[in-house]
């Protein structure tokens, strides 16, 4: 059930340059069940800025009620986000939308997770989850340069990780496809999240194998009401037919909506 | 609750808030939050004879206390609309207002003359606002004669009241409003969004796909004030209010300018709670203010002859 | 700096930013704070032909991310702006833009006359959209016949080149905006105010005495973004845009709907150094997006056949 | 000269139900010189509220760079004021307008000092100067009800004071001007500040007095630009002469402008 409530800052701190990680502490997080999901942040208590800014959950701990997510500090809403104190209180909804489906990967599979930028949080969780079940999984995140990058350690943890920096300071240079299609190791699935011309391009090289792609979209609502993040489906991608990225996604199965 | 009671054309409201068109769907996703019953009505998404997918995205772009949508119309079409979302609606004890939309006088007929006889469409909201679309939308909200044509069409054929939404993008919102009088509406629902735009600093190009959208929210609260103000001193049938409400305040502050319900649009995003939250503050407000019904408040701001304290200290 | 510098008829500025016209009085108050000198150009308060008190307070109401006034055109009139305000301001080197106003058609032309001749003043602003004065005004910016006329009669007095000044409270903006170009306008300034209003939650009367007042500040800035982008892409005429700018990247943003310099009104209130930090910013702001000159963002939205990087990521 | 200036909040406490006491330093206060004076303060770091709130000096410190203001939490942007914690910086401009002439009591004289609510505060400074001159001070403070009274016990300790409640839950029942009327001593000067039905009470009664009114007006700019503060001057009530409360006032003598 999706809940609103002011959660309680546990921890806020700079990971990287403008990248904040935030764990909130609340009942709300007895709802999260699916790595991938997000919430809507009212980033201040006015009106200005008015509406909320979905960000994604990076994981959650439902025995302590806690949950973390990362996420950049650019325009007017992240930057107020931003200055939140610990004990202050933050109004959240959430948990909207549908995440990964952890259970597309067996046990004894390998999985790959993909990230770009602050598409790179929800993988955390998911991964989590994969190792938990058994699956091997195999990291590739990119990052616009060596400073921007964070949790390289963390992914570590769980499985073999590969970085790659747009400009080439750290790890592969290049895009991630770049490192993707230089891997070694087998895999069935591919679960991805990031900018449009990463899931495109994964999408285009990977047809083959199962892969999920979490979008992202402008938003009104964030609960399928205003009917501002929709997307044709991929059986019907000039007709009539949509899905919503904030109620039917954000993650989808390759092809099942047009990007 | 009866002080928050309010009698209108085809409406008999328990009180006078309801979500306004396009902002609430057809209910369902909200119907999570809170029991649909306790509203006083809901205005529905935009229906058009046909399906349409509406403007490809972005939809929507932020701005100060606003925000701007482009969401053109998209909606599952006449039949689906009463087959499987005013159906599914019916369980609720609650009057629907319908949303009557069209490229051409002939789609307002055709969806007023079906939509109106769904059992729980008390109104019809005829939308010749909408900022969104191409062809036609705009200009029955902008042109007195076709404003009157196309109300006069849909009265003939509609079996419940026909409330007619007015667009803030006119240089004399009275003669709108007295045109659609005179082409029989039985009331009025306004304002509709004002039409802006913003601008992408690192693309240099519009925000939104479709380019400009229409802007809602509390910065265009004082627009939709002023508007009601002017337009309920000369017409004689009711006004239902809108544009930037989020607070019970705010609700008194429309009925001062001469509406007798509101509709709560933007402030639905911000907070889903936000219109029970208003209902169970209004009677409180109203005690503070020292009123004892609702419908007191009504054009207070010009009726000259009741005796106002004036508080000021 | 010259890569701010902006030419336009009658103007040669240093950078495009100024003051709005009534949001800077005749520029002694904000000496205080900076050198006038380095503005692009001063936009003084409307002269009408005698001297006006304007209209009784309040005269200012405030509004979410907005503000509305009813200041009513208050001035000491022609001869006194001549005689003491333009010559204290000729201590300056910094072009005047002198906002002409009045009730009607004689009153333009004779403030026009008679102010286009003082050494400073290199452009009229001819403010036929004043939304607070009763008679008149408001009709020489709704009507394009009568907005062409005013135009032509002015043009025919003025030394200087004159710039018109829309109002936003039109059904069809561009229609406006063509007919004072027909009438000889030398560029436009837009957007004036929007009318709004807002009521005393305790007295139920408006707030401000005049009723209804003119919406300014950062509430407005997506109309003003749409009117711009509509007017500019229709006309040959340059334009000075403004309505809610407080910041650099507003600057830009009204660049690239088609304006070719900016004023900035409301944001003088908040920050009395607003316009000098804008300034200050500009050039960094500009490395940042990529432009050796300002005038490269002008019209970006629309112009098609420049090569555009999407830095979307 | 004007100045604007991030001040930092040194204290900041709750005197009676919703008015506050703010105390802030900074190199601003050096251009203080005279009570009565007031300041401009942004309520927010964002746009909304957009406009700057006018709230009186109460009292400074020039050695210490300080100074205290009292105001009443009651809109939006009180509101969000009230909410600033120690340490904290708060954007003021000022000090704006001119305030009460102190020169005008005469040492040995008596001067009556009549404030009505929030009203209040810019007497302190004025009460102190006049004291520290040789100036006998009378206070007759005007408040709702006994819980919105606050520095009863600072007046008291300047001058005698006399307090009037609406409601007579403390002092005399009723306003400031039923305890004027029954004072026995005699008074020379009237220096005032609060609601104009009280201004007027006073000018109405007390014309032979050497009378300063400090008045309210809503502003726009505070420092004398926008023309939103003015009125008609007593001299030319109808005509074009006019004053501004934020550049020419808030204080005025009686009669200088139309009430
Ligand atoms: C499902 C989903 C999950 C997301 N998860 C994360 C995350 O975990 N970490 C993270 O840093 N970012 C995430 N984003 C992107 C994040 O929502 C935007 O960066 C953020 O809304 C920008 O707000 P702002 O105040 O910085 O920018 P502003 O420019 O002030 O935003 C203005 C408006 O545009 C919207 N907007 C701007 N950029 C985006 C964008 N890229 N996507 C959607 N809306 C946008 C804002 O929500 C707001 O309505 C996610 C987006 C979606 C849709
Ligand atoms: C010269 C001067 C000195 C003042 N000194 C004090 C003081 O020391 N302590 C104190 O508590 N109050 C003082 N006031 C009144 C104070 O300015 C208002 O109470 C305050 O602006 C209200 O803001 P808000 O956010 O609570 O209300 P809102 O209702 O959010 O205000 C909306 C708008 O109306 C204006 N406004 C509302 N009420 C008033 C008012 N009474 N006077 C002027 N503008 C108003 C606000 O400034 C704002 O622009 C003074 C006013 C003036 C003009
Ligand atoms: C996302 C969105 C969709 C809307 N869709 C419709 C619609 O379908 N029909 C209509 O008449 N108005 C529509 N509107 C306008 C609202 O009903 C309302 O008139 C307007 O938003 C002003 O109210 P607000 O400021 O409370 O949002 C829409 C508004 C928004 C924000
Ligand atoms: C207090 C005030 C007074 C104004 N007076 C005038 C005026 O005398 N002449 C004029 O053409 N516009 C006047 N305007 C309009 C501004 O010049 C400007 O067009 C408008 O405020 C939008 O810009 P902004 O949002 O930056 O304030 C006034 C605006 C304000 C807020
Ligand atoms: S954001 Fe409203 S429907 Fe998805
Ligand atoms: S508030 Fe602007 S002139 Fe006084």
């Amino acid at each position: 059930m999706i809940k609103k409530e002011r959660m309680k800052v546990l921890n806020h701190k700079e990971l990287a340059p403008s990248i904040f990680e935030l764990t909130l502490q609340g009942e709300l997080v007895s709802e999260m069940n699916q790595p991938g999901q997000f919430v809507q942040v009212k980033t201040t208590e006015g009106t200005e800025p008015l509406l909320r800014r979905p960000i994604s959950i990076s994981s959650y701990n439902s025995s302590e009620k806690q949950f973390t997510m990362i996420y950049r500090a650019e325009g007017k809403g992240t930057t107020l986000l931003s200055q939140r104190k610990e004990a202050e209180a933050v109004d959240i909804l959430g948990p909207l939308g549908n995440g990964f489906p952890v259970h597309e990967a067996k046990q004894g599979e390998t999985a790959l997770l993909v990230g770009g930028g602050v598409g790179v949080p929800p993988l955390y969780q998911l991964s989590q989850m994969l190792v938990a079940k058994g699956v091997t999984v195999i990291h590739v995140l990119g990052f616009q340069t060596k400073s921007a990058i964070f949790y390289e350690k963390e992914f570590s943890e769980l499985g073999d990780t590969y970085i790659a920096t747009v400009d080439g300071s750290y790890g592969t240079k290049g895009f991630v496809t770049t490192v993707i299609d230089n891997l070694e190791q087998e895999f069935a699935t591919i679960f991805s999240c990031g900018p449009t011309p990463m899931l495109r391009a994964l999408e285009a090289g990977y047809r083959e194998k199962k892969l999920f792609l979490s979008l992202e979209e402008r938003m009104g609502c964030g609960i399928g009401a205003c009917f501002a993040c929709v997307c044709h489906t991929g059986d019907d991608p000039t007709g009539f037919s949509y899905k919503k990225v904030c109620s039917d996604g954000p993650v989808f199965r390759a092809g099942e909506v047009v990007l | 609750m009866s002080r928050l009671s309010v009698e209108l054309p085809g409406l008999h409201l328990k009180n006078p808030v309801m979500p306004a068109s396009g902002c609430f769907g057809f209910g369902r996703e909200y119907s999570q939050f809170f029991d649909l019953d306790i509203l006083g009505a809901i205005m529905i998404k935009a229906t058009t004879p046909e399906p349409r997918f509406g403007n490809p995205t972005p939809r929507v772009a932020e701005t100060s206390s606003g925000m701007l949508n482009a969401i053109g119309l998209q909606n599952p079409g006449l039949e689906k609309v009463i087959s499987e979302e005013l159906a599914w609606l019916s369980r609720y004890d609650v009057p629907i207002i319908a949303n009557v939309a069209g490229s051409q006088i002939d789609d307002y007929v055709k969806v007023a003359s079906e939509i109106s006889k769904a059992g729980n469409v008390k109104a019809l909201e005829l939308n010749i606002s909408c900022p969104n679309v191409k062809e036609g939308g705009i200009a029955f909200g902008t042109v007195p004669e076709v404003a009157k044509e196309v109300t006069k069409a849909v009265k003939e054929v509609s079996s419940v009241p026909v409330y007619v939404k007015l667009s803030p993008n006119v240089s004399n919102i009275v003669d709108m409003a007295k045109a659609v009088e005179d082409g029989g509406a039985d009331g009025l629902t306004m304002i509709n969004t004002l039409v802006g735009m913003r601008l992408d600093l690192k693309t240099g190009k519009p925000i939104l796909s479709n380019r400009t959208g229409g802007l809602s929210g509390p910065a265009i609260k004082p627009v939709a004030l002023r508007m009601i103000y002017e337009v309920s001193q000369q017409v004689s049938i009711p006004i239902i209010g809108m544009g930037g409400i989020a607070t019970a305040e705010d609700v008194i502050e429309f009925f001062y300018a001469g509406a007798s319900a509101v509709a709560v649009g933007t402030a639905n995003f911000v907070d889903p709670f936000v219109c029970p939250t208003i209902i169970e503050e209004l009677p409180k407000l109203l005690d503070e203010l020292g009123f004892d019904h609702i419908s007191e408040c009504t054009g207070r701001s010009w009726k000259q002859n009741e005796t106002v304290t004036n508080n000021r200290s």
